[in-house]
C-alpha cells in the first residue's frame, strides 16, 4: 500500500525528519487559511498516487494569492480527480539528494540508497552514471547503525554541519522503514536549502500489504480509484485492473493473466480489464462476473488453471453468475485443473463450449471481439 | 530421479493437525512421500494418518529421523515456525504460506544462510518430485501436468505453472523435480541456487523455468550459466511481454537494477547466456524437442 | 539498581503479566481502604529491597481486620525501617514455579531459568537436582522467540491451558528484561492457583546502572538508606558500605578495597566502612572523608594506587580536607601511582608520614585501631 | 615478547580527537606503539601527534594498513564504534570505556564471536607490553609495575593491578603482556580466551591472573589448566576472602554456578587444576619464585 506525500510526510515530521512548513486542503475554501500559515510563494501540490506529478503539471509553484486562487481551481477540476493539495512553502533550494531504503532479496538485506545528485532524473543518473550512486546494505536485525549512517552522509563531501543532519534523517528514515514494515521509504528530492538546512521536498512510503494485520493506521484509501468496478473490486478483495480494450479477462493467477494479456496482444486483440479469480477469490464468480460487466468489454474471457481453486466450483459459480446476471456479450471459458471433468459437464449443461486450451480460447475471444464490432 | 525431495526423505510436519495440514498430509502420503511424524502445539499425543503427533520440533526430533519440514501454518506464524525448524537442524523446509510479512522473509532467508539451509516458498505450491514425493499442496492427480520424467522445473507462478508444464508434458516429456519458489518479491530460495541440484542430478536432462516481470531472479540464472555453474540445456518462458509497465517501486527498484528488469532484460541476458526463451506456453515443449533432449 | 517488589509488579502489569490484586499503603491510616479493595484473608507484604523477608517476618499472612491492623503496626514500627507495605489478596496456590531471565556473559547470550519447583528453596534444588532447572540461551538479536518459550513451557508437562499461560509470561518476561536493560528479571514463586491461573507471586527486576541514561523511569530510591553517611555518600555519588568494625576505610578500585579489607581481617583488624575514593572520585577527597567522618572509626586508612587518578591530586585533596575538617583520629596513608614522588612531598609538608606498602600500611592501621580502644 | 600488540602492531584510534583521545594516542606513541592514524567523524585532514584523521574507519583502511583499533569513546556510543572496526575487518579492538551498557556489551561480545575477533574492555586501562607497545590508559611511567619481562599478566581490576604487578617487579620480574580483561560484568574477551596466547609465546614463562568474587572467569582458567590448554606455571590473586556476601543478583546467579562463584570455590578449582594461589598481593611474587620460573 502506498501513502500518500501528506502522509508520508506526516510519518517523516512524527519521526524526527525535517518537512517544509504546509497545509493539507480538501476545497478552494480552505486556501486562504492555508497561505496565511505558509506564506507565499508557495507550492501547490496534488495529493494522487500516480507518479511523475511535475510532468502531467499537478504542481504549481504560485507567487501571489490569485495565482494560487487560479491554478488551486485548476487543480480541483482536474481530470485526475484530485481530492486534496498539500500547500506547501516555497524551499531556496541550494541541492537536491536522492534517499531511500528498499529491500534487497537476494541477500536478504535493507538496502540503503544514496546519491548526492537527486531530483526527477535520478533514474537517468541510475544508467548512465551508476558510480554517483551509492547502495548500501543494511542486516535488518541491528538495522542501520550510526557508524554506517555516518560513512554513508560523509561519502557525499558536504559540509560538517549538513553532514550530521544528513545522518540523523538517515537513521530515522530506517525506523520509518522499519516502524512502518515499508517495502520503500524514499525521500526524492531532500533539499539542502540555500540556509543549510535539510528537508524532505517529496516522501513516498510504501507498506508491505502482507503486514497489513500489524499496520492499521492507515487503511487502503479507496478515493484514488479512477472507476466504479474499481472501486466496487477492492471493496470485495478482488484485484483488478481496468484498460480501454475489448476482451474482459478474468483470469486466476498473476503470472497465467500476465500470459493471457500478452496472448491477446499477439493475436491482435485487446483487454479491457483484469481480474483476479483465483487463489481465495474462486467461490466468488458472482461478484467477479458484476464487475466485469460494468466494463465496456465485447466479451468475457475466462481462463484458469487451478488445483486448490477447484475447476467444478469455478464453473458452478460461472454457471450461476450467467443465469443471474444474463450477461449482455460471449463469454468464452477455459477452465481447467482440479475436478476439471466435472467442470467440462457444469459448462456444457449451461449451453457453453468449455475449451481446454489456452491459445485457442485466446484466438476465439479475440475472434468474437472483432466480430462485435 | 529427481532433487530436494524423493521417496526416502523423511518429512515432518508442523501443523500437521489443522484443516489443510491435515488434508495435504494426506495427499503427500498418497503420493509417496514418507511423512514421519508432525508437530502442533498441544496436540502431542493425537496421530494424523497414523503419524505421531509432538508439541515442538525439538520433542519430534528426539524421536525420529527429519529431513525435511513441510510448513502448513499461517503466515504471521511462519517465521516462528521456520526458525523452530531450524533450531532443530532441519535443513530443508517448505512453506506455502501466502501473506509472509516482507520483514520477516528477510530474516527467514537470512537465517536460511546461517544455517546453510533451503527454505522454499513462500506463496507456493511447494515442490514436487512426481511419483516420488511432495512437500506442499499439489494436485498431483492432475495427470496431464504431474507426470514423472527428465525436465527440471522452477516457477514464481501458480496457475500458469500448470499451463506451462501441460505443455511439456503434451510434448511426452515428464516432470523430475518441480519446484515452486513463490511469487513474494523476497523468496526464501531462488532459481539460481537451486541448478546446482539440477546440475548435478542425473535423471534431470533439462531444466524450464517460469520466470516474470521483476527482480533479478531470471538475470542470476543467466549469469550461473555464463559461469558454467549450470550447462544443461535451458528453456525459460516469461509472462508479461506486453504489459503496460507499472512504476510500483517508486525510482528506488528502476535504480537497483540499474534501469533494467523488464522482460526485454531477462530475455536478452537468458539468451546471451545461450538459453532459449518461449514466446508462448506451448513453444516450452516445442523447444526442448528442438534441443533434442530426450523423453 | 534493584526495584521494590511492588514497582517490578507495576513493570509487569503494563507488560501484561498477571499479577494479585494489591494496593500498596505508606501507613497504617491506609490499610482500611487496601483491606476493602484486596479482600480477606491477605498477605502483608513488607518493601524493602534485601532479600529473605519471609525468614524475617516481613511477610505476614492476616485473616481478619484486627489481625492486619496488628501485624501492620508491628511492620510499620520494625527495624528494618519499612516505608511501605504491599497488601495483596491470599492466592490459592496450586503449584509454585520458578522463571528468570539473566545474562550469560561467557555465551554473550541471555539466559531464561525455569522450574517447575519454584518457591524459598530453589537454591537448593539448583545444587542438589540441578536436573529440574531448565537453563534456555537466547540470542537477544531475536530475542525469546515464540517457538522457545513454547519448548520451555511444554517441558513442564502442566495442562495445555496452564502452558498457554505459561508461554505467554515467558514471552512478556522477556520484552520487561529487554525494555528495561535488566541483569535480572525473577518471578519466584510463579503461582498456578487452584483456579488454574498462572500468577506472579513475586517480582525482582535489576536494572544495569550503566544503563540508567537510558532507563529513567525508577530513579534510585534513596528510602532504603540505613545511616546518613550512606545517603550522603549516594547524593555525592560515591560508593559506600557501612559496617561496624574501627578502620575507616578510602580505597581506590573495588579489587584493592576488596583485598584491603582482607588485609586488615588477616592483621586481626576490623571495617567501619568501605568508601571509593579513586576512578572519577579521585578529586572528592573533601566530601569523601566528610563523610568517613560521620562514621564511628578509631582510624582512616586511604591506600590507592592510581594511574589516570594521580597521587599528587589525591594527596592534595586530602591535606585540604584534613586542615579543613580537622579530623579527630588518626590518618594513614599509602598513596601510590602517578607522580607519586609529588604526593609525598604533599603529605610529608602536612606532618603526615606517607607509606608506600599496602601491608604495612595496614598493620599501622591495625596497630592504631587497637590502641585506641 | 608479547602477545596480542608489539611494536609491529599497527594501530588506529578511534575518537583520536578528543581530549582523553590526544592525551593517551601520545603516550602510547611514547611508549612506543605504532599508531598510524585515527579517526573523528567531522575532522578529517587534522593530525594528532603528526598521524592523520578520518572521518571513518572505512576512510582511514583505505589508506592505511591496520591491525588492532583503539576506542576512547563514550561508553554509549561503544557499541557502534566497535562495530564500526568489526565491520572493517579489524580483529583486536580495546575499549577502555567505563559504563558500557549490559545488552550494549552482550552484542559486542557475540559480534566479536561471529567476526572472529578480539575485544579486550571495557571498563579496563586496556592492554600494555612494556617497552613495545600499549592500546589504552596506562601509566607506563610507573617504573615499580611496567617493567618488561617474562610474566603475563590478566586482570578484571584497576588499582589492585597496579598493588599486585608492583610485588612481581619487586622480586625481580617484569611482565610480558598484561591485559586487563574489565570489571564489567560481561567483558569482551574473558581469561581463558588469551590463555593459548600465553602459552605460544615463547618469551612468557608464567602467567599471573587477578581475580574478583562472582563470575566464573576464573574456574574457566582452571578449566583450561585442566584440559591441557594452558601448561606453564599459573598463580592467581584473588580478592573478598573475607568479604561480607551479598546475594546481588537474586536466586538466578545462585542457580546458574549451582550454588558456587565464592572465591572458596574459585580456590578450589584452581589449586585442584594445579595453579598457585596466592593470599596477599606480596604472595604472587615468592609464588613466582617458589615455582623457580626464570627471572
Amino acid at each position: 500500500m502506498k501513502l500518500y506525500e501528506f502522509q508520508a510526510k506526516e510519518v517523516f515530521n512524527e519521526a524526527g525528519i525535517p518537512i517544509p512548513k504546509s497545509r493539507l486542503i480538501q476545497s478552494i475554501d480552505e486556501l486562504s487559511i492555508a497561505l496565511e500559515t505558509v506564506g507565499l510563494p508557495c507550492v501547490l501540490k496534488s495529493q494522487v498516487l500516480s507518479g511523475g506529478r511535475g510532468k502531467r503539471g499537478l504542481i504549481q509553484v504560485v507567487k501571489t494569492k490569485e495565482e494560487a486562487h487560479q491554478e488551486a481551481k485548476k487543480l480541483f477540476t482536474h481530470e485526475a480527480n484530485i481530492k486534496s493539495l498539500l500547500v506547501e512553502e516555497a524551499i531556496d533550494i541550494d541541492q537536491e539528494v536522492y534517499i531511500s531504503i528498499t529491500v534487497e532479496p537476494e541477500a536478504a538485506k535493507a538496502l540503503l540508497i544514496a546519491s548526492s545528485e537527486g531530483g526527477i532524473d535520478i533514474e537517468t543518473l541510475a544508467v548512465e552514471q551508476p558510480e554517483k550512486i551509492v547502495k548500501y546494505p543494511i542486516d535488518i536485525r541491528d538495522g542501520l547503525q550510526n557508524f554506517q549512517a555516518t560513512e554513508v552522509a560523509y561519502g557525499f563531501n558536504f559540509k560538517p554541519d549538513i553532514t550530521k543532519q544528513m545522518i540523523k534523517i538517515l537513521l530515522k528514515l530506517y525506523t520509518v522503514f522499519k516502524q512502518y514494515d515499508a517495502e520503500l521509504v524514499e525521500i526524492n528530492p531532500l533539499f539542502i536549502t540555500k540556509q543549510g538546512l535539510v528537508v524532505a521536498g517529496d516522501g513516498k512510503i510504501m507498506i508491505d500489504d502482507n503486514s497489513a494485520f500489524r499496520q492499521t493506521r492507515y487503511a487502503q484509501d479507496l478515493s484514488d480509484y479512477r472507476t466504479e468496478a474499481e472501486y466496487e473490486a477492492n471493496r470485495a478483495g478482488i484485484p483488478f485492473i481496468q484498460f480501454d480494450g475489448d476482451i474482459g479477462l478474468m483470469c486466476a493467477g498473476a503470472g497465467l493473466t500476465t500470459t493471457v494479456y500478452d496472448l491477446i496482444n499477439y493475436e491482435g486483440g485487446t483487454v479491457a480489464n483484469y481480474l483476479e479469480f483465483g487463489g481465495p477469490n474462486y467461490k466468488k464468480a458472482l461478484e467477479a462476473m458484476e464487475i466485469c460487466l460494468k466494463v465496456p468489454s465485447k466479451v468475457i474471457l475466462i481462463v484458469t488453471f487451478g488445483t486448490i481453486a477447484r475447476a467444478d466450483v469455478m464453473a458452478e459459480g460461472i454457471v450461476d453468475a450467467i443465469k443471474r446476471l444474463k450477461p449482455d456479450r460471449p463469454i468464452v471459458t477455459c477452465i481447467r485443473g482440479t475436478n476439471e471433468a466435472r467442470a467440462v459437464e457444469i459448462l456444457k449443461s449451461a449451453g457453453l463450449e468449455p475449451l481446454f486450451d489456452t491459445e485457442e480460447a485466446v484466438r476465439k475471444a479475440v475472434a468474437l471481439s472483432k466480430e462485435a464490432k | 530421479m529427481s532433487i530436494f525431495i524423493d521417496k526416502s526423505t523423511k518429512v515432518l510436519v508442523q501443523g500437521i493437525t489443522g484443516k489443510e495440514g491435515a488434508f495435504w498430509t494426506k495427499h503427500m502420503i498418497d503420493l509417496g512421500t514418507d511423512v514421519v511424524c508432525g508437530v502442533t502445539p498441544g496436540k502431542a499425543g493425537q496421530h494424523v494418518e497414523d503419524r505421531p503427533v509432538y508439541n515442538t520440533v525439538k520433542e519430534a526430533i528426539i524421536h525420529h529421523e527429519v529431513d525435511a519440514s513441510m510448513l502448513f501454518v499461517p503466515p504471521r506464524l511462519t517465521k516462528d515456525a521456520v526458525f523452530e525448524a531450524l533450531a532443530s537442524g532441519i535443513k530443508k523446509i517448505v512453506t506455502i504460506a501466502d501473506g509472509i510479512p516482507l520483514h520477516d522473509m528477510i530474516r527467514i532467508r537470512q537465517a536460511a544462510k546461517d544455517y546453510k539451509a533451503l527454505v522454499v516458498g513462500g506463496n507456493t505450491s511447494g515442490v514436487i518430485s512426481p511419483e516420488e514425493a511432495m512437500m506442499g499442496s499439489f494436485p498431483h492427480w492432475i495427470e496431464r501436468v504431474y507426470k514423472k520424467g527428465n525436465i527440471g522445473v522452477m516457477t514464481r507462478s501458480g496457475s500458469l505453472t500448470n499451463e506451462v508444464t501441460a505443455m511439456i508434458v503434451e510434448k511426452g516429456y515428464g516432470v523430475s523435480t518441480l519446484i515452486g519458489v513463490g511469487g513474494d518479491p523476497v523468496p526464501g530460495t531462488r532459481f539460481a541456487e537451486m541448478l546446482p541440484y539440477y546440475e548435478a542430478d542425473e535423471e534431470t536432462k533439462a531444466v524450464v523455468i517460469i520466470g516474470e516481470l521483476g527482480g533479478t531472479m531470471e538475470e542470476e540464472v543467466a549469469e550461473a550459466i555464463n559461469k558454467g555453474v549450470f550447462t544443461k540445456p535451458l528453456v525459460a518462458f516469461l509472462g508479461g511481454r506486453t504489459a503496460p509497465k507499472g512504476q510500483k517501486m517508486g525510482h528506488a527498484g528502476a535504480i537497483i537494477t540499474g534501469g533494467k528488469g523488464s522482460v526485454e532484460d531477462k530475455i536478452t541476458a537468458l539468451t546471451k547466456a545461450g538459453a532459449l526463451v518461449a514466446k508462448r506456453p506451448r513453444a516450452v515443449g516445442e523447444l526442448l524437442e528442438e534441443l533434442n533432449v530426450p523423453k
